[in-house]
């Protein structure tokens, strides 16, 4: 019981910390400080809760078993991330977004494929595709490709009606300006329409990001070599080694928020000049 | 005719679990979606047996990501079905279930393998890439490959493993050798695929000496102390043993039972019919009551596989307590 | 209306078209290695026999269009409802899409109150913005197929079993694009007449009903859309792994154990079709909503 | 040399809208000529069928003497719009930068030139800031640099300085007429503003609409030495008045 109380004093505590911190630090600090404080308010109450409880293991870990496995197992979490994320999400990040990227630049030319391909795009976009991940493991077999398949067709129509939207984002007088110059089609796509289609491009990006590691680790539930962090959240479910399993959430989580914070570095570098990114 | 039968006693039996409001309640984890694996049940059920016995049982079906220690553990069951290596595991890791009664005799799993693989004999598996499921039903695989003298991480000298989704298209893709199957399920569907008898060989754990006691039924240790429980637990039981023997017994009316419990609505009767058939064979000579001589060539097995489910034979992990009072 | 036709449809159908062309030659290759299975040793297979049993495979790798369409019919008509008497309903596709469906509703109705209230939060808080937000976006990161089991394991034991669990689940998936839409929105009335409310010293309550509100609403409805078609993910991963009885995602699981591909296939179709009807049927009341607070449909023609 | 002619000029958009009717003009090179009139009297659209944006459906245009294709293709004018239209990834420098680089023009002789531009339009110091760092009126200052970049004798500006407030307008009229001076270029220029076709142009070109044509072409006999003071003058308020009677006229 003193450890439930404790629990709510020390969210009291660290909440009015973060209120004070929200007021005094500059813009900069507190961007980092306040979430970061807010994210071990929530891990330590979370702890301090299963602890006063007596939550069984079963249903969920202490968030410092949760630690301590990640550590220990590092070698097999290592292993499990190079195959699903490395292997299986990220191959088919890049080939489906890679993909759509082409097949816009194909629409961008010819507006029959334009008008054909938006409205279908922006409906299977809004389908559950991943229904297809044991179809796809059926076709591609239990490796990572089969993995890498079900990423690439989750992501190319988001990732498609985006970057058709984007290339299609320019003004009339732009491209009115360009015919007035003589552009050639080339000197259009790359000085114009590219530069114009990134602010899209990007947000495509990010939303595949998700996408992509729900995509990976489905797919390995279907089936998988012996390696894997959907294969591993599933076999240790089953042996009730559920430390392990919120071990392997984390790293999805870092991995995947790592990846989303690089992409929002890369859209702050490239499109500084877009008004949602003007500060 | 018979349907309308059917359907008059299920009124019945509806009419006369809402009307019981008294009933003790009861609820059940399978560990497999609805299908004749689970006929005892669903028979007690739907024949009024959990009634007589004065029982309001609800029966929850599995699925793949379904751990029903988990679901045990967490109070969302009183009792689960599970195969013994996965219990027994489960009882290492500190939560301790114990098996009360255990209406399967036999087991029912075997590997499968294609003759033009090359394979004659379990001399011929090394090198080769066999399905194995896992969730827990991995352990008896491990030991018998221990057993041969295989690894399990690739090869020349060991076999390479896949976890092998819950269906044979392995088998049929050419990404595996040989697959899991079970006598009662997959095996069926490697042969309704299109691959003959003798174009397999099959590998039964009970003919390799390394079978392992499958579906049981376990409940928590602490639970086994309260004695209202062990009372409710005593009538489960009876009157499940009774279903089982009606099941056995009257093949096609369990089957129709098992279509009507299906909410999924895909078990065709066919494929639950053979299923009744293959399930009664496995289910023969059970009373219920765990026979400690099983029980022991399980542990030898788990434990020549090595470490990694059980440390040592466990104590205390099976009680005659329960059917010794339900069989009486 | 044929200038309409021309522009808008054509375009739609051509691409669908080719895309059942490339369907129905796939097949071919796709299927045939279990043809010359099944065939006698050495048989030599004439290409339009090959053809016309890869187009007509009991349990083919990829079923054709045609056989989808009808194994759809089959399972959605009535009569095949009363053949199969009382359990009958539960064989057939309606309901199966029904019990999916009512949980995507659900769960998206619990991902709007979580959604609209979080932004709300974030919007009039500073703190609630610095500290939840990043954890907002970090929370979609994590892939909830792996928590899924977890879930419903951890709501069972709170005594929380079926519509509940599959709800949670999909508002987890639906209230992110809400959150991130509504707060956009929210921030999106003009400073101008921000400053007009201020000059008539209207309440934060009033500024709140009369201006952000209304402005939120043309961000808020592509967001709900959004959010409408994850909640159906949700709904389709949360009946896969986790036991669910009924609905087109356990269909779809265990029609994948028993290499059921084309029953597979027509769970797949009734689950797009689904999707469909929901985001269209969304997208009318969007059309007349926005009518209603007088903002312009991106569809509407100007001049 | 007449550097823009156009004889029995005719464009009919889809749906029957008449915005050009038979309009024929001749410019001579170092003209400055002023298009004026109510909107939808095609004076835009005229700029444009000269720019090779509209093509005409009926009659003949030529510009230096070849097709406003053959024109656009040899870059044979720069062209003002109405907005700045600036790419917003670029800066100043880049933008102006832009037409030189697709011309395929060395990195070294384009940074000269657009160094000088920018001096011309009294942008420098500015070159390193993002189109959106600046005022509107700053901005069209770098779009006009950047027509003027390529140094084509012809410079076509629609409505150059129409969002601008007056004072900033006034501002760049003086430069426009400093610019057109000091290069002698031919300038076709769109306004709404009596004032400003009168203080700039040598020649007010007064269009009608419905169906688009010319009401009536006005010489403008003021010296091309021009201070703002000249506006009060009543040389200048005597060639308003006409540019008004004409408008009107020109209505019904």
């Amino acid at each position: 019981m003193m450890l439930v109380v404790s629990a709510f004093v020390l969210w009291a505590g660290l909440w009015a910390l973060n209120i004070i911190l929200a007021r005094r630090l500059s813009e900069q600090h507190a961007r980092i400080a306040v979430p970061v404080i807010f994210g071990l308010t929530l891990v330590l109450v979370v702890e301090l809760m299963v602890r006063g409880l007596n939550v069984s293991f079963v249903i969920l870990p202490k968030p410092s078993e949760m630690v301590v496995r990640l550590f220990t197992s590092y070698e097999m979490l290592w292993e499990d991330f190079a195959q699903t994320i490395l292997k299986g999400a990220l191959t088919g990040y890049i080939v489906g977004c890679g993909a759509a990227l082409m097949v816009a630049f194909l629409a961008s030319w010819s507006d029959f494929l334009r008008r054909g391909l938006l409205p279908l795009g922006n409906f299977v976009a809004a389908l559950p595709v991943v229904g297809l991940a044991p179809i796809m493991v059926m076709w591609f077999g239990f490796g990572w490709e089969s993995k890498a398949a079900i990423v690439v067709s989750m992501c190319f129509f988001p990732m498609l009606v985006n970057c058709v939207q984007g290339l299609a984002a320019t003004n009339a007088i732009e491209r009115d300006l360009f015919k007035t110059y003589a552009a050639s089609p080339v000197q259009q796509l790359g000085l114009l329409r590219l530069p114009a289609a990134m602010p899209f491009v990007l947000n495509g990006l990010k939303v595949c990001t998700p996408l992509a590691l729900i995509g990976a680790i489905v797919a390995e539930f279907f089936g998988s070599p012996s390696v894997g962090m959907g294969f591993r959240i599933k076999t240790s479910v089953g042996s009730l080694s559920l430390d392990l399993v919120w071990a392997e959430i984390i790293v999805a989580a870092i991995a995947g928020t790592g990846f989303f914070g690089l992409l929002l570095i890369i859209e702050r570098s490239l499109t500084f000049w877009h008004p949602s990114q003007r500060r | 005719m018979k349907n309308v039968l059917i359907a008059a006693s299920a009124v019945v039996a509806s009419l006369a679990a809402t009307t019981a409001q008294a009933q003790d309640k009861f609820t059940i984890q399978l560990q497999w979606v609805t299908q004749a694996q689970f006929a005892g049940y669903y028979v007690a059920k739907d024949k009024g047996f959990y009634d007589a016995a004065g029982l309001d049982v609800t029966i929850k079906s599995g699925g793949p990501d379904i751990a029903p220690p988990q679901i045990l553990a967490g109070g969302g069951a009183d009792i689960m079905v599970n195969w013994m290596p996965s219990a027994l595991s489960a009882r290492e890791k500190g939560l301790p279930v114990v098996n009360v009664a255990q209406p399967f005799k036999s087991s029912g799993m075997m590997l499968t393998c294609r003759r033009d693989s090359g394979i004659s004999s379990t001399d011929d598996l090394a090198g080769k890439t066999l399905g194995v499921w896992f969730f827990g039903n991995e352990f008896p695989f491990m030991s018998w490959m221990s057993q041969l003298g295989l690894g399990t991480d690739g090869g020349d000298n060991g076999v390479t493993v896949l976890q092998q989704g819950f269906n044979v298209d392995p088998i049929f893709n050419g990404q595996a050798d040989c697959v899991s199957t079970m006598t009662y399920n997959e095996y069926w569907q490697v042969i309704d695929g299109g691959l003959s008898a003798d174009e397999l060989i099959v590998f039964k754990y009970e003919d390799q000496g390394v079978a392992t006691l499958e579906d049981g039924l376990y409940v928590l240790e602490d639970n086994l102390a309260d004695a209202d429980f062990a009372d409710r637990l005593t009538r489960f039981v009876a009157a499940s043993m009774q279903g089982w023997k009606y099941a056995e017994t009257n093949v096609e009316e369990a089957v129709e039972i098992i279509l009507d419990n299906d909410d999924s609505g895909t078990a065709s009767y066919e494929d639950q019919f053979r299923m009744m058939g293959e399930i009664a064979k496995l289910t023969a000579g059970s009373n219920g009551a765990l026979d400690p001589a099983d029980f022991d060539r399980t542990v030898a097995t788990l434990l020549a596989g090595g470490d990694t489910v059980i440390s040592g034979p466990p104590v205390g992990a099976w009680t005659h307590a329960i059917t010794d009072a339900a069989l009486k | 209306m044929v200038q309409w036709l021309a522009r808008s449809v054509l375009p739609v159908m051509t691409i669908i078209a080719a895309i059942v062309l490339i369907w129905y030659a796939a097949a071919v290759p796709m299927n045939a290695g279990r043809t010359y299975m099944m065939a006698p040793d050495d048989a030599e297979i004439a290409l339009p026999d090959l053809v016309s049993d890869t187009w007509a495979q009991k349990k083919p790798r990829l079923p054709v269009p045609h056989q989808i369409v009808v194994e759809v019919r089959k399972q959605a008509t009535f009569s095949w409802i009363w053949k199969e008497k009382r359990r009958g309903y539960k064989r057939s596709l309606i309901y199966h899409t029904w019990v999916t469906l009512s949980s995507t509703i659900f769960g998206f109705v619990l991902g709007l109150v979580l959604g609209v209230s979080l932004s709300l939060a974030i919007v009039y808080s500073r703190v609630m913005d610095l500290s939840v937000m990043p954890w907002v976006i970090t929370s979609q990161t994590i892939p909830i197929i792996a928590i899924a089991p977890m879930i419903i394991v951890i709501m069972a034991a709170g005594g929380m079993t079926g519509l509940m669990p599959k709800g949670v689940i999909s508002m987890y998936l639906s209230y992110f694009p809400i959150v991130v839409g509504m707060t956009k929105g929210l921030r999106s009335s003009e400073p101008i007449l921000e400053d007009q409310m201020k000059t008539w010293s209207a309440t934060a309550f009033q500024t709140f009903w009369l201006l952000r509100l209304p402005s939120a609403m043309p961000f808020l409805f592509p967001a709900m859309k959004i959010g409408l078609a994850a909640a159906l993910v949700g709904a389709v991963v949360a009946e896969l792994p986790s036991g669910a009885r009924a609905g087109l995602g356990a269909r779809l699981l265990v029609f994948s154990y028993r290499s059921e591909t084309i029953p597979m296939w027509a769970n797949l179709v009734s689950a797009a079709l689904l999707a469909g009807i929901l985001v269209v049927s969304f997208g009318l009341l969007e059309r007349a909503v926005n009518r209603r607070l007088g903002f312009r449909n991106a569809g509407d023609v100007t001049s | 040399m007449s550097v823009v002619t156009a004889e029995g000029l005719s464009l009919t958009f889809p749906g029957d809208v008449q915005a050009l009717k038979g309009v024929n003009l001749s410019i001579d090179a170092g003209e400055f000529v002023s298009f004026i009139g109510p909107s939808g009297c095609g004076k835009t659209t005229f700029l444009r069928v000269v720019a090779d944006l509209e093509k005409p459906t009926g009659g003949e245009v030529r510009v230096t003497g070849l097709s406003p294709e053959e024109a656009r293709m040899k870059r044979a004018y720069g062209y003002v719009f109405q907005q700045p239209g600036l790419l917003p990834w670029r800066t100043v420098e880049g933008n102006v930068r832009l037409p030189l680089a697709l011309m395929g023009q060395d990195r070294r002789t384009a940074d000269q030139r657009v160094a000088s531009v920018l001096k011309m339009v009294e942008l420098d110091g500015f070159g390193n800031k993002y189109p959106w760092q600046l005022s509107g009126g700053m901005q069209q200052r770098a779009s006009i640099a950047r027509a003027l970049a390529f140094d084509a004798e012809l410079l076509l500006m629609d409505e150059p300085f129409g969002a601008l407030d007056e004072i900033v307008r006034d501002r760049l009229n003086d430069q426009l007429l400093d610019l057109w001076r000091s290069t002698q270029k031919t300038v076709l220029f769109v306004t709404h503003s009596i004032p400003e076709a009168v203080y700039l142009s040598t020649k007010i070109v007064v269009m009608s609409p419905r169906p688009g044509r010319i009401a009536k072409v006005i010489d403008n006999p003021l010296p091309s030495d021009r201070p703002l003071e000249v506006r009060e003058s009543t040389e200048f308020l005597s060639v308003a008045s006409d540019v008004r009677n004409a408008l009107r006229e020109g209505m019904h």
